[in-house]
C-alpha cells in the first residue's frame, strides 16, 4: 500500500545489491535513524534509558552476535551469556588498567577478545553438530561463570566478587558511572549498535556470509565447493563472540553499571537471546533488532498493563506474566516459525502488492 | 582396605545413585525425542509441575486459590485432609495424562514438520508457560514432599563398610542415602516396566517403529499424533518419578525445573536417543563429576560440578560425536 | 597435440588420470583397482548399473572419499590427499545427485557462493564493504549473471532456490558448478529425475558448456542414450571394477559390456 | 526547437550534443538497467555504420531488422540511415516463409538478427533471398560453432567500424549530411489482412514531422520514459519509440525479454505509454480477477473506492469541477487503492497513454482514466505514419477517437468511407504502384478503408472497415466489428466473430478467455481437463447468454444496429490463432478464412440444428500439424424489441 | 498506517510507568520477588514489609498523619528487573529502596547517591557501605554479613567455652558474590582464634551436594556454617540430617534461617541453627494489631498466610525501620512532607531503644539501633535462633550478640576506601 516502486529501477550492480533497494525502505531507515539520533536523545529519561532502550540496544547487539553464529552458520550455541560475561570482565579490566582509553575502544576491544575466546569454544563444532552442539556450549557457559567467580583477578579482588564500572568520560561528559546522563549512554549504545548493524549485514551479505549460509544449509557440500568448514564456523564463532563481547560489555558498563557473574550472565541469558533470534527470525538482521525488542519490551509491557493498568497483585502478575509469555512464545512460533522478520517480509510483500492479496 | 581407597569408593558409589537420579530426568528427554524428534527442554518443568501436583493433592490444596481469593476476596486454601498418596498418584498421572494431550492439541499438532530448533523453542515456551501456570494453581511456597520413600543413612551400610577398614583408621564407614538408593531401584524398575511395554504391547511397538521411521509407524495403524499422547503421558510420569525424587530431597519448589540442567550433559554422552544411554550416561555423569570434585575440584577451588558434566560429556563427544549410544549420524552427498 | 573433433572442438592432453584405484568401506570393496583418464575439453561419462560405484568413483576424484590404494593426478601432478575444499581450490567443480543447493539462499546468491574461491577480500574489507569488497562483488556479480543469461533463469535470480520446481533447482546447482569456472566440471547424474524436455535442456546446456567455455567435463548418468549422444569417452562400471573404456562406439559393442549392462534390460 | 534537423542521423548528432548525458536507451539484461547516453549511443551507432560501411553497405541498400525490441536492432536502424540505407524491420515471430517474402520484397542486402532463432531462420531462407550477403548477430549465444563467412557478430562489426574509421575519418559524417528529409527512411512492412504484406515507403519528412507535430500536440519533452515493447517493424513502435524519441530527446527502455515485460514495465514506470486495447482489458482483467482472491473486507473496499473512482476520477482528469468532499474521498481511495493500483500496474508515473488500432471498451476506458491515469485514443494507421486524429486533453470521449492531427485534414467519402491528407502520408507501396494509386489520389487524399462519421462535437468515430460493412436481407445495415467489440468488453470472451451479411439475422462464434473463464472455474469448483471442456461447459455457456443478451439490449436501443441482435451462437472449442491463419498477427480476425474453415457451424447456426460436429486443423507451437474434433452446441439468444427513442 | 501508529502510541503508553501516587503521600516502594528460585523467601519477606506499612495506614493513618504508599514492584531477584523497578518508581516521590537482593544493591548504589534517594540493606547489600562518610546514601544497618560471620564465630566460642583452638569450622557458601563475603572476616578470625577454616564452595542452584557432605563427613568438622540461599538451603539441611550431622553445630546464616529452608527436611531439621537480627515467633503485641487490623479486614497481604514466619518478621521489621526512620526525619525538619534527602537525614538520626520497641508493640524484638552520620551500618547485634521441628517455629537461643568490631570496622574502612579511590568519591565530613 505504501510502496511505490514503479521507476525505482537499477542501473547498476551497487545500486541493485544496495542495502535497501527499495526506496521506501531506505526513507524508512532514515526517517528511523534520524529520530533514533536527533530525536530521541531529548526525550528520554532515566526510566526510558535503563527499562526500555538500553536493554532493547544491549539484547540487539546479543541478538545480532548469536544470529550471525545461530541465524546465518546454522551453529546452535547456548554460551551466549558465558560470552556476554568474557565480554563484561573484559571490559571491566581494560577500564581499570587504562583509565584514560577511550571506551568506544574499550567496548571494541572486549568484543576482540570475547571473539578469541569465542575461537577456542568454537573448536568442538568442528566435530558435533545440532543440539549436541548446543548442549556442548553450555560447557563453555558454566565453565565461564565459574571461572570468573573463582577467580578474584577477574574481579580486581573486590571483596563481594562484584565488578562495578568507573566513571569514564566522552567529550567531558561521563558516559559511565552514575553521573552520566541518559542521554549520553544511549547515544553511546546506539552509535555501536547502528555501526554494528551495518557491518553485520555487510559480512552476511558478502563472500564471508555466503561461505557461513552454506554451511548453515548444507555442509558437505558447501565444502565440495570451496568452503573451508574450519575457516567459516570459526569465523563466525569469532564475530559472533565479537558482538555478544561488545553487547556484554555495555550490558556492564552502561547499562547495570555493575555486574556478578552467576545474576547477571546466567544461562537463562542464553536462553533469552536464543529466544530473540528465534522469535525475531533466524538469518535475519532486522530479526535480531525485532527479537530483542519483542523480549525486552513484551515484559514491561505486561507488567505494566497487569499491575499498573488493572491493579493486580504484583505476585500474580508475575505469574501470569511468565504464562503469557510462554504462551505468546509458543503462539508465535506456531503462527510463524520463521519469526517476526518473516511476518514483516510477508506484511511488506502484500503492502507490495496491495490492494492484491498475492 | 585404606580409608582413602574406601572414600574413593564412597564417592564413586554416591556418584552413581546421583547419576540415577539425573537419569531419571534424563529418560523423559530421551522418550520424547525418539518419538517425535522433539527436544524437550520443558521436562524440568514438567516434574516440577507433576510433584506440585502430587503435593496439591496430598495435602488437599484448592487449584489457584491465590487467584480465586484474588478475585473473590475470598480466603480459600484447602478443600479438606487430602487425599492418601497412593490415590494421589494417581490422580497425578491422570493430570499429566491429560497435560500430554492438551500440549498435542493445543501445539505440537500445529508444528509438525518444523525445524527442530523452532520445536526445542516452543518447549521452552512451554516450560514458561508451564512455570506460570504451575505457581498459580498451586502456589509458589516451598512444599514438603512426602510420599513415604525410606530416606537418610543405612547404618547397616555404614556399618559393614566401617569394618572393611583397617583396624583402627576408626573409619566411620560408607555413606549411602537410602532415598537414592529406592530411587535406583525405581529407576531400574521403570526401565524394565518401559522395555516390557515397549517389547510385549502393541502401542509399544508402535512407539518403537516411529522412533526408526514415521511412515512405518503408520502402518501400523496408529496415527502419529495419538503416539506423540502417549509418548508425552509416558514422559510426564517419568517426570512425575523425577519429581518425587528431587523433590523429597530438596522440597518441592521453583528450583526443581533446574534439573533439567543437570540431565543435558547426561543426554549429550549417552545419546538423545537412547534409554540405555541415558542411564549409563548419568551413571558416567555422577560418577565423573563427583570424583573429579573430589580429587581436583578442590585444587581448583570447589564448585566444579557444574561445568564439569558438561565437559565431560563435551569430551566424549570428540570422539562420538553423536553420543555413546546415539544413532550414528552418516553423511552422504 | 590438440585434435579437433569432427565438430571443430579441441581435445587437448590428460586433465586428469585415476591410477589404480581402490576403495572399500569396512571391508566392503566400493572400488577395485580402476583406473582411466579424463582429456582436457572432452565429455567423459562414467556409466554402469546402480551400486556400480559411478558415485564413489566421483567422490574419491573431488576428495570427499580417500581411497585406501591408488593415486589421483591432476594437471599432471599427483594429488595429496586432500580435503574436497582444497580440491575446489585446484578446479575441480561438482553437482550432485540429489540436488544439493543451499535452500535458505537465492539463486544469486547460491552462484556468488560458487564463485568463492574466486573471493579473496578479507573481513576487514567485507565489514567496511564499500571500497574493494564491493568492487570484488561487483566483477564477480557480472560474471555470474552472464551465466544466469546462459542457462536463462534470469527471472527467478532472486528467488529462494527452496521454492523452485526440481528442474530449475538442477539448473541452478549447474550454475553454481560453472560460477566455480573450474577446468573440471564433475556432474553426479545431471538428468535424473527430468522429464524428456527438461533433459534435452539439460544436454544442451552440457554441450554449451563444453563449447563455449571448452570446460571438460565428466558426468556420471544412467540413460544410455543420453549419454552415448553426449559424451566423447565412456568408462563403464560393474561392481566396483572397470569393464569397460572407449568411445561410446567401442562401448556399445563391448561384448562385457552387452553382457552386464545392456543385456540386462535396462 | 529552432533547428529543424530533417533526417534522423542528423537528429541523433544534434541530441547527442543537447543531450550529450541524458540517458537515450536502457536495456534490461544481466540483472540490471544497462544504460547509453545520447553521445554513448551515437559513438555505438556510428561505428556500426562505419562497420557496415566496411562490408560494403551503400546508400540506398536495404537493412532487414529481425528480433525484438534490443537497443542493437535501433542502433541498426539508424546506423543504416546514415549511410543512407533503408532499414526494413521484420515481424520476429514470423516464421521463415513470411519472412522470406518481405526480405525478397525489399531485397534487404543485410540483416541484423537478434539471437540464433533469428539467424537460423535467415540461413534457412538465404538461398531464396540471393540479395542477402551479410548477417549479423546480436547474440552471440549457441553459435560458436556456425561457420559462415557472411556471418558476423554485431561487437565484431562495430570492431570492424572502429577500424574502418581510421581510414575513413568523415565518410559517415558526409553520408549523414548527403541526407535530406524527402529522402526515404524506413519501408514498414502491414501486416495485412488479406493477401501478402505490403512495404509503405516512409520519407524522413513523413516520420520527423509526424512525430514533431504529434510531440508538440502533447508536449512531450526529453524526461519522458518509454518501454518498447510492441513489433519493431509497426509504425506505431517506429514513431513512439525512434521517431519521437529522436524528436523529443526522451529514453526508450527495452525489456528484458518478452516473458519479463510486465515486470520490466513495473520497474521502469513509463511516463508516456502506447497499448492496444486487448493490454488494458489484459490488465483489467488481470486486476479483477486478482481482486476476487482478495479478503471480503478488501474487495469491499475496492469496489467501494473505484465506484468512487468512477464518479469523480474522471471529471478530474477531465479539468471538470468536483465537490470538496468527492474530492477528500478521491484522496482518499488514492490512497489506498487507486495509486498501489497503479503502482502493481506500472502506471505511477504515468503522463500520458494511448491505444488505438480496436475500439476500447468504455468500462476499461473510464477504469484507467478514473484512476487518473490519461489514456487517450488516437486513430491512425501505418500510410499515414500513425496519427489521422488524436483527442486533446479535456476531450475525452470512449467511442471517440478526436479531432483530426495537427496538420492532417480529414474527411468523410460519399460512400462513408474516411479519407485524409497530411505530412505524414506515405511515400508509396514498394514495388507496388497498383496499390499505391488505389490507395492515394492524385490530391493526396489517402483512403482509410474505415467507415466512420463525425459526431456533433467534432469527432472522428469509426464504425467498421467499409468493405466489411454488410447488409442483411432486409437491408439493414450489419457492421460486424462493432458487434463484436461489443462482445468483447466482456473480460471472458476473448474474440467474438459476428455473421449476417446477406442473412436474415446476426449471429456469433464466441471465444472464451481462458485466464478469466479458468479462474472463475476454480473459484466455483467446475472441474475441466482441457480449453475444449470448458469452452463446452453448459455453465459457460449460461454465462456467455447473459453477456450476450445485454449486448442485445444495447443494440436494441441503437437506431441504426438495432437489427444486428445476436440470435443464435456458439462457444467454439479451440481458440482462434495468427498460426492458423485465423488472425492476424496483430489478431485481427480474418473473416473469409474462418468463414470457410467453419462454414459448417455457420450453417448450423443459421439451420436451427442444436448441435454440430466439426473436425478442424491445427498447428501446434512446434510447427506440426494435427487435428481436433468437437461437438458444439448451438444456443438460442433471446432478443429485444427496439427502443423507438435512442438514449 | 493509522493502525500501526496507534499501536505504537499504544505500546509508548504501555512502556510508561503508569502509577503515579499522589505526590502528597509517604512513598516506600517495595522491590520484591515472588517469582523464580527465590519466590517463595521473597513473598513472606515482601509479606511482612508490606503489612506493616498498610497497618500503620490503618491504624494510625499513616505516619505523622500522611498516608503511605507503597507500589510494589517484582524484580524476579534480577538485577536488570530491579533496575527496571527502581526507574519506574522512583519519580514518583519515592524515599527509601530496600532492594531485597545483593546483586540489585550493587546496581542502585550509584543510582540512589546521584539521585539522593536514600537506600537501606539490611542484613545484605554492599557490607562496607556501613562506612557513612563514603556511602551517603546507603544504609546497611543493623547488621551485615561481616556481623553475622563474627557472630557465628562468636556464639561457637561460647558454646566450646571461649576456646577454639585446634577446632574446625566449616563454610559452606553459595557460589557467588554473597556467599564470599564471609570469607574474609572468618579468614581473620581463624587467625584471631585459632580455628582451622574450610570453605566449601556450592554452585548454583545447588540442588546436588552429595560431593560437598561426603567431604563434610570426612573431614568431621566441629562446626558447620552456612551462607547458602534457595534450594540450596534445604538441600544442605537435609543432607546434614541423613548424614546424622549434629544439627546444632550447624549454623546458617539469617538467608538461611526461614521455615521454607527446614521443613522440606522434615524431623531430620531439628536442632538447626541460624543467626538472626530480629525476634521470632508471633508473640509481640504488634500480631493483635496486624489480626484485628489487617487480618479480619481482609486487608492483610496474601491473606495474611504467612503472619508469623522468620522472613515475614524480617519485612516487617524492614519496614519498621523505615517508617521509624521517616517519623524521624518529619521531627527533624519539622514537615509533614519528606524528601529523600530530609529520610536521609532523619535515617541518619534514628534511634530505636527499647521504650520505642514497645510502644510499637514488639517488646525485645530487636536491639536497640542507634544510626549516625559515620556509621550507617548499626551496632550489629545477632542473635541465634533454632529450629524446632515438633513444634514447628523457630526460638532465639541466644542473645543479640555484638560482632567482633577490631576485626571488621578495619575491613569496613579498607573497603569502603578503596571504593571512595575507585570511584573519586571524596568522604564527606561528619559534624
Amino acid at each position: 500500500m505504501l510502496y511505490r516502486e514503479s521507476g525505482d529501477f537499477k542501473t547498476s550492480y551497487s545500486a541493485d545489491q544496495q542495502t535497501f533497494p527499495i526506496r521506501l525502505d531506505r526513507h524508512m531507515v532514515y526517517g528511523i535513524l534520524a529520530f533514533a539520533f536527533l530525536v530521541v536523545p531529548f526525550l528520554i529519561n532515566d526510566y526510558w534509558e535503563k527499562s526500555v532502550l538500553l536493554p532493547f540496544l544491549v539484547w540487539a547487539m546479543a541478538a545480532l552476535g548469536l544470529n550471525i553464529l545461530t541465524g546465518f552458520c546454522g551453529q546452535v550455541s547456548l554460551g551466549t551469556g558465558g560470552f556476554m560475561a568474557v565480554g563484561a570482565y573484559a571490559c571491566y579490566k581494560l577500564m581499570v588498567a587504562f583509565p584514560w582509553l577511550n571506551m568506544f575502544v574499550v567496548v571494541i576491544l572486549a568484543g576482540l577478545i570475547t571473539a578469541m575466546v569465542g575461537v577456542l569454544f568454537g573448536l568442538p563444532s568442528l566435530r558435533i553438530k545440532g543440539f549436541y552442539l548446543a548442549v556442548a556450549t553450555l560447557a563453555s557457559q558454566f565453565f565461564l561463570i565459574w571461572l570468573f567467580n573463582k577467580v578474584p583477578w577477574f574481579y580486581n579482588y573486590s571483596a563481594s566478587g562484584m565488578i562495578a564500572a568507573p566513571e569514564r568520560t566522552l567529550l567531558g561528559i561521563p558516559v559511565t558511572g552514575a553521573e552520566a546522563p541518559p542521554w549520553m549512554t544511549y547515544l553511546f549504545c546506539l552509535t555501536l549498535v547502528t555501526v554494528f548493524a551495518f557491518i553485520a549485514h555487510n559480512l552476511v551479505r558478502g563472500r564471508i556470509g555466503r561461505s557461513w549460509m552454506a554451511i548453515r544449509d548444507m555442509d558437505i557440500a558447501a565444502e565440495i565447493i570451496g568452503v573451508p568448514p574450519l575457516k567459516a564456523k570459526l569465523s563466525a564463532f569469532a564475530v559472533s563472540s565479537f558482538y555478544i563481547g561488545m553487547s556484554g560489555a555495555m550490558m556492564f558498563a552502561l547499562y547495570l553499571g555493575s555486574a556478578e557473574p552467576s545474576d547477571s550472565f546466567g544461562i537463562a541469558k542464553s536462553f533469552l537471546v536464543l529466544f530473540m533470534i528465534i522469535i525475531g527470525g533466524l538469518g535475519s538482521i532486522l530479526g535480531s533488532f525485532l527479537g530483542a525488542a519483542f523480549l525486552t519490551l513484551l515484559p514491561v509491557l505486561l507488567k505494566n498493563i497487569m499491575v499498573g493498568g488493572f491493579g493486580w497483585p504484583p505476585d500474580l502478575a508475575a505469574h501470569l506474566e511468565l504464562l503469557l509469555i510462554g504462551a505468546l512464545i509458543m503462539f508465535f512460533l506456531i503462527v510463524e516459525p520463521h519469526g517476526l522478520a518473516q511476518l514483516w517480509r510477508v506484511t511488506k510483500e502484500r503492502l507490495r502488492l496491495w490492494p492484491f492479496p498475492h | 582396605m585404606s580409608p582413602e581407597l574406601l572414600n574413593v569408593l564412597e564417592v564413586m558409589l554416591n556418584g552413581l545413585l546421583a547419576g540415577v537420579m539425573y537419569s531419571l530426568v534424563a529418560l523423559g528427554f530421551v522418550l520424547i525425542y525418539k518419538a517425535s524428534g522433539i527436544f524437550n527442554y520443558a521436562q524440568g518443568v514438567m516434574a516440577l509441575f507433576a510433584a506440585l501436583t502430587l503435593v496439591g493433592f496430598q495435602t488437599g490444596q484448592i487449584p489457584f486459590a491465590h487467584v480465586i481469593n484474588t478475585m473473590f476476596g475470598t480466603h480459600v486454601e484447602t478443600w479438606g485432609p487430602g487425599v492418601p498418596t497412593f490415590l494421589a498418584i494417581i490422580l497425578t498421572i491422570g493430570v499429566m495424562v491429560l497435560f500430554a494431550y492438551l500440549v498435542e492439541r493445543v501445539v505440537l499438532k500445529h508444528m509438525v514438520n518444523q525445524a527442530p530448533i523452532i520445536l526445542f523453542m516452543t518447549t521452552i515456551g512451554l516450560a514458561y508457560f508451564m512455570e506460570g501456570f504451575g505457581d498459580l494453581m498451586w502456589g509458589a511456597d516451598i512444599k514438603t514432599m512426602d510420599v513415604g520413600l525410606p530416606s537418610g543413612a543405612s547404618t547397616w551400610f555404614e556399618t559393614t563398610t566401617a569394618s572393611w577398614a583397617a583396624e583402627g583408621s576408626n573409619y566411620p564407614g560408607m555413606y549411602v542415602d537410602m532415598l537414592d538408593v529406592s530411587a535406583a531401584g525405581i529407576a531400574i524398575l521403570l526401565v524394565v516396566v518401559l522395555t516390557l511395554f515397549s517389547q510385549y504391547t502393541k502401542t509399544g511397538r508402535a512407539l518403537r517403529a516411529v522412533a526408526d521411521d514415521h511412515q512405518a509407524a503408520l502402518t501400523v495403524g496408529i496415527s502419529l499424533r495419538t503416539i506423540w499422547v502417549i509418548v508425552w503421558s509416558i514422559a510426564g510420569c517419568v517426570a512425575l518419578v523425577a519429581g518425587i525424587m528431587w523433590g523429597a530431597k530438596s522440597g518441592v519448589q521453583f528450583s526443581l525445573s533446574l534439573i533439567a540442567l543437570k540431565a543435558l550433559p547426561v543426554l549429550i554422552l549417552g545419546g538423545f536417543t537412547s534409554i540405555p544411554g541415558a542411564i549409563v550416561g548419568g551413571l558416567i555423569i555422577g560418577v565423573g563429576e563427583k570424583l573429579f570434585e573430589y580429587s581436583i575440584g578442590g585444587m581448583l577451588g570447589g564448585a566444579t560440578e557444574n561445568w564439569f558434566a558438561y565437559g565431560l560429556a563435551l569430551f566424549f563427544l570428540m570422539f562420538r560425536p553423536q553420543g555413546l549410544f546415539g544413532e550414528r549420524i552418516i553423511e552422504r552427498v | 597435440m590438440a585434435e579437433p573433433t569432427q565438430d571443430g572442438r579441441k581435445i587437448g592432453g590428460t586433465l586428469l588420470e585415476v591410477k589404480n584405484i581402490t576403495l572399500s568401506f569396512g571391508g566392503v570393496k566400493a572400488l577395485t583397482d580402476i583406473s582411466f583418464d579424463i582429456k582436457e575439453g572432452e565429455i567423459r561419462a562414467i556409466i554402469g548399473p546402480n551400486g556400480a560405484g559411478k558415485s564413489s568413483m566421483l567422490n574419491v576424484i573431488s576428495g570427499f572419499y580417500h581411497p585406501q590404494q591408488g593415486e589421483v593426478w591432476f594437471r599432471g601432478q599427483k594429488r595429496a590427499s586432500m580435503r574436497p575444499y582444497e580440491v575446489a581450490r585446484q578446479g575441480i567443480a561438482r553437482t550432485f545427485q540429489n540436488i544439493a543447493l543451499f535452500k535458505g539462499m537465492s539463486t544469486l546468491d547460491n552462484l556468488m557462493t560458487g564463485r568463492i574461491t574466486h573471493m579473496h577480500k578479507n573481513l576487514f574489507w567485507q565489514a567496511i564493504w564499500k571500497g574493494p569488497a564491493e568492487r570484488e562483488e561487483i566483477a564477480h556479480r557480472e560474471r555470474v549473471e552472464h551465466i544466469i543469461d546462459f542457462l536463462g533463469i534470469q527471472a527467478i535470480r532472486k528467488t529462494p532456490v527452496g521454492r523452485l520446481p526440481y528442474g530449475l533447482q538442477k539448473r541452478v546447482e549447474l550454475g553454481r558448478a560453472l560460477a566455480a569456472e573450474a577446468k573440471l566440471l564433475l556432474l553426479d547424474e545431471p538428468m535424473a529425475g527430468m522429464n524428456l524436455e527438461e533433459k534435452e535442456d539439460m544436454c544442451r546446456f552440457i554441450l554449451d558448456v563444453n563449447d563455449e567455455f571448452g570446460t571438460t567435463i565428466a558426468l556420471i548418468e544412467h540413460d544410455m542414450g543420453v549419454v552415448m549422444d553426449l559424451s566423447d569417452r565412456v568408462v563403464v562400471l560393474d561392481y566396483g571394477k572397470k569393464l569397460a573404456d572407449g568411445t561410446p562406439n567401442e562401448v556399445r559393442n563391448d561384448p562385457a559390456v552387452i553382457e552386464a549392462y545392456l543385456g540386462v534390460g535396462h | 526547437m529552432d533547428h529543424q534537423s530533417d533526417t534522423f542521423p542528423k537528429l541523433l548528432n544534434d541530441n547527442a550534443q543537447r543531450f550529450a548525458s541524458r540517458v537515450a536507451m536502457r536495456e534490461k539484461d544481466y540483472g540490471i538497467w544497462q544504460s547509453w547516453t545520447w553521445a554513448q549511443m551515437r559513438e555505438e551507432i556510428v561505428a556500426l555504420a562505419n562497420g557496415l560501411a566496411a562490408l560494403g553497405f551503400q546508400r540506398g541498400d536495404k537493412l532487414a531488422i529481425v528480433g525484438s525490441n534490443r537497443p542493437r536492432l535501433y542502433w541498426g536502424i539508424c546506423a543504416a540511415q546514415c549511410l543512407g540505407g533503408i532499414p526494413v524491420p521484420v515481424y520476429q515471430d514470423s516464421v521463415a516463409d513470411e519472412m522470406q517474402y518481405v526480405l525478397e520484397h525489399a531485397e534487404a542486402k543485410f540483416v541484423i538478427a537478434e539471437d540464433q532463432e533469428q539467424v537460423d531462420k535467415m540461413l534457412e531462407i538465404q538461398e531464396r533471398c540471393p540479395n542477402m550477403h551479410h548477417i549479423i548477430y546480436d547474440d552471440p549465444r549457441g553459435m560458436r560453432s556456425y561457420r559462415h563467412d557472411h556471418l558476423h557478430d554485431f561487437t565484431e562489426v562495430q570492431a570492424l567500424g572502429r577500424e574502418f574509421v581510421k581510414e575513413h575519418p568523415e565518410y559517415v559524417n558526409q553520408e549523414i549530411a548527403k541526407g535530406q528529409g524527402s529522402d526515404i527512411s524506413i519501408f514498414l512492412y502491414t501486416s495485412g489482412t488479406t493477401g501478402k504484406p505490403k512495404g509503405v515507403v516512409m520519407t524522413y519528412d513523413n516520420i520527423i514531422m509526424t512525430a514533431r507535430n504529434s510531440a508538440n500536440f502533447d508536449k512531450l519533452t526529453q524526461y519522458e520514459e518509454v518501454l518498447s515493447y510492441l513489433p519493431m517493424a509497426w509504425v506505431g513502435d517506429h514513431i513512439f519509440s525512434y521517431g519521437q524519441a529522436y524528436v523529443a530527446g526522451f529514453c526508450i527502455n527495452c525489456p528484458e525479454s518478452e516473458s519479463t515485460i510486465s515486470t520490466d514495465l513495473r520497474e521502469i514506470g513509463p511516463t508516456y505509454y502506447f497499448a492496444p486495447p486487448r493490454v488494458f482489458e489484459n490488465i483489467l482483467t488481470t486486476v479483477t480477477i486478482r481482486m476476487h482472491d482478495a479478503g471480503k473486507l478488501k474487495q469491499r473496499m475496492y469496489n467501494y473506492f473505484m465506484d468512487v473512482a468512477r464518479k469523480t476520477g474522471v471529471k478530474i482528469l477531465n479539468g471538470e469541477s468536483v465537490g470538496f468532499s468527492d474530492k477528500l474521498l478521491y484522496s482518499l481511495g488514492n490512497v489506498l487503492v487507486y495509486a498501489p493500483l497503479k503502482n502493481t500496474m506500472g502506471f505511477s508515473r504515468i503522463r500520458l497513454a494511448y491505444t488505438a488500432g480496436e475500439a476500447i471498451g468504455p468500462e476499461i476506458f473510464d477504469f484507467f482514466r478514473s484512476l487518473g491515469i490519461n489514456i487517450k485514443q488516437l486513430y491512425g494507421q501505418t500510410e499515414a505514419a500513425v496519427f489521422i486524429t488524436m483527442q486533446p486533453d479535456g476531450q475525452i470521449f470512449a467511442d471517440t477517437v478526436g479531432v483530426p492531427a495537427p496538420g492532417v485534414d480529414v474527411k468523410i467519402a460519399e460512400n462513408g468511407e474516411v479519407i485524409y491528407r497530411g505530412p505524414g502520408v506515405f511515400h508509396s507501396y514498394y514495388k507496388n504502384e497498383q496499390s499505391t494509386r488505389e490507395t492515394k489520389n492524385t490530391e493526396g487524399w489517402v483512403f482509410t478503408g474505415d467507415a466512420g462519421y463525425f459526431a456533433e462535437n467534432g469527432h472522428l468515430k469509426i464504425i467498421d472497415r467499409i468493405k466489411d460493412v454488410g447488409r442483411f436481407n432486409d437491408g439493414s445495415m450489419f457492421a460486424p466489428k462493432y458487434i463484436e467489440n461489443k462482445l468483447k468488453f466482456f473480460p471472458h470472451i476473448k474474440e467474438a466473430v459476428a455473421f449476417g451479411h446477406e442473412r436474415d439475422y446476426c449471429t456469433a462464434f464466441i471465444n472464451i478467455d481462458l485466464e478469466a473463464v479458468g479462474n472463475w472455474a476454480e473459484r466455483n469448483n467446475v472441474p475441466y481437463a482441457s480449453y475444449q471442456e470448458l469452452a463446452g461447459n453448459p455453465q459457460v455457456y449460461q454465462m456467455m447468454l447473459k453477456s450476450i443478451e445485454e449486448v442485445n439490449r444495447s443494440l436494441a436501443s441503437d437506431k441504426l444496429l438495432s437489427n444486428s441482435q445476436i440470435h443464435r451462437f456458439l462457444i467454439l472449442h479451440k481458440e482462434l490463432d495468427p498460426d492458423d491463419g485465423e488472425l492476424t498477427r496483430t489478431r485481427k480476425v480474418r473473416r473469409r478464412i474462418i468463414a470457410e474453415k467453419y462454414g459448417v457451424l455457420i450453417d448450423a447456426l443459421y439451420n436451427g440444428s442444436k448441435q454440430c460436429f466439426i473436425r478442424t486443423e491445427v498447428t501446434f507451437e512446434d510447427g506440426r500439424k494435427g487435428a481436433i474434433e468437437a461437438n458444439l452446441h448451438l444456443m438460442d439468444v433471446p432478443t429485444f424489441t427496439p427502443v423507438k427513442e435512442a438514449a | 498506517m493509522k493502525l500501526k501508529k496507534m499501536g505504537i502510541a499504544l505500546l509508548a503508553a504501555g512502556l510508561m510507568a503508569s502509577s503515579v501516587p499522589a505526590m502528597a503521600d509517604l512513598v516506600f516502594p517495595a522491590l520484591s520477588y515472588r517469582t523464580g528460585p527465590f519466590g517463595a523467601n521473597g513473598a513472606e519477606n515482601a509479606d511482612g514489609y508490606l503489612d506493616y506499612f498498610a497497618l500503620l495506614n490503618e491504624r494510625d493513618g499513616g505516619i505523622g498523619g500522611i498516608k503511605i504508599q507503597t507500589p510494589e514492584c517484582e524484580t524476579e531477584y534480577k538485577p536488570e528487573k530491579g533496575v527496571e523497578c527502581y526507574e519506574s518508581t522512583k519519580g514518583s516521590g519515592a524515599l527509601l529502596y530496600q532492594p531485597l537482593s545483593t546483586g540489585i544493591t550493587y546496581q542502585l548504589i550509584p543510582k540512589v547517591t546521584a539521585d539522593k534517594i536514600p537506600m537501606l540493606t539490611p542484613g545484605y547489600g554492599r557490607t562496607s557501605s556501613a562506612n557513612g562518610k563514603v556511602f551517603e546514601y546507603v544504609f546497611n544497618f543493623p547488621a551485615n554479613y561481616w556481623d553475622g560471620a563474627s557472630v557465628g564465630v562468636k556464639y561457637i566460642l561460647d558454646q566450646e567455652k571461649g576456646d577454639l583452638k585446634g577446632k574446625k569450622i566449616t563454610l559452606l557458601y553459595h557460589n557467588s558474590a554473597y556467599g564470599k563475603e564471609p570469607i574474609r572476616t572468618l579468614e581473620e578470625l581463624s587467625k584471631k582464634h585459632g580455628y582451622t577454616l574450610k570453605t566449601i564452595p556450592v554452585d548454583s542452584p545447588g540442588q546436588e551436594q552429595k560431593s560437598q557432605w561426603l567431604e563434610i563427613r570426612r573431614d568431621k568438622p566441629d562446626y558447620v556454617l552456612m551462607w547458602g540461599w534457595g534450594v540450596m538451603n534445604q538441600v544442605a539441611i537435609g543432607e546434614a540430617a541423613k548424614m546424622g550431622f549434629p544439627m546444632d553445630h550447624f549454623i546458617g546464616i539469617w538467608w538461611a534461617g526461614s521455615e521454607n529452608d527446614v521443613k522440606p527436611a522434615g524431623e531430620g531439621a531439628n536442632g538447626y541453627k541460624a543467626l538472626t537480627f530480629h525476634g521470632v515467633g508471633k508473640d509481640f503485641p504488634i500480631f493483635k494489631d496486624i489480626e484485628t487490623h489487617l487480618v479480619a479486614k481482609g486487608k492483610a497481604t496474601n491473606g495474611g498466610k504467612n503472619i508469623g514466619t522468620a522472613l515475614y518478621n524480617r519485612g516487617l521489621y524492614f519496614a519498621m525501620l523505615a517508617a521509624e526512620a521517616a517519623a524521624t526525619a518529619q521531627k527533624i525538619h519539622n514537615t509533614k512532607d519528606l524528601t529523600g534527602a530530609q529520610m536521609r537525614d532523619g535515617l541518619e538520626a534514628l534511634k530505636l531503644d527499647k521504650a520505642r520497641l514497645e510502644a510499637l508493640g514488639l517488646p525485645n524484638f530487636a536491639p536497640e539501633v542507634t544510626i549516625s552520620c559515620e556509621n550507617h551500618g548499626g551496632s550489629g547485634l545477632v542473635a541465634v535462633q533454632q529450629w524446632d521441628a515438633k513444634a514447628g517455629a523457630w526460638k532465639l537461643v541466644s542473645d543479640f550478640m555484638p560482632s567482633d568490631r577490631e576485626i571488621i570496622d578495619p575491613l569496613i574502612k579498607a573497603d569502603s576506601e578503596a571504593f571512595a579511590a575507585e570511584n573519586k568519591i571524596t568522604p564527606r565530613e561528619c559534624k
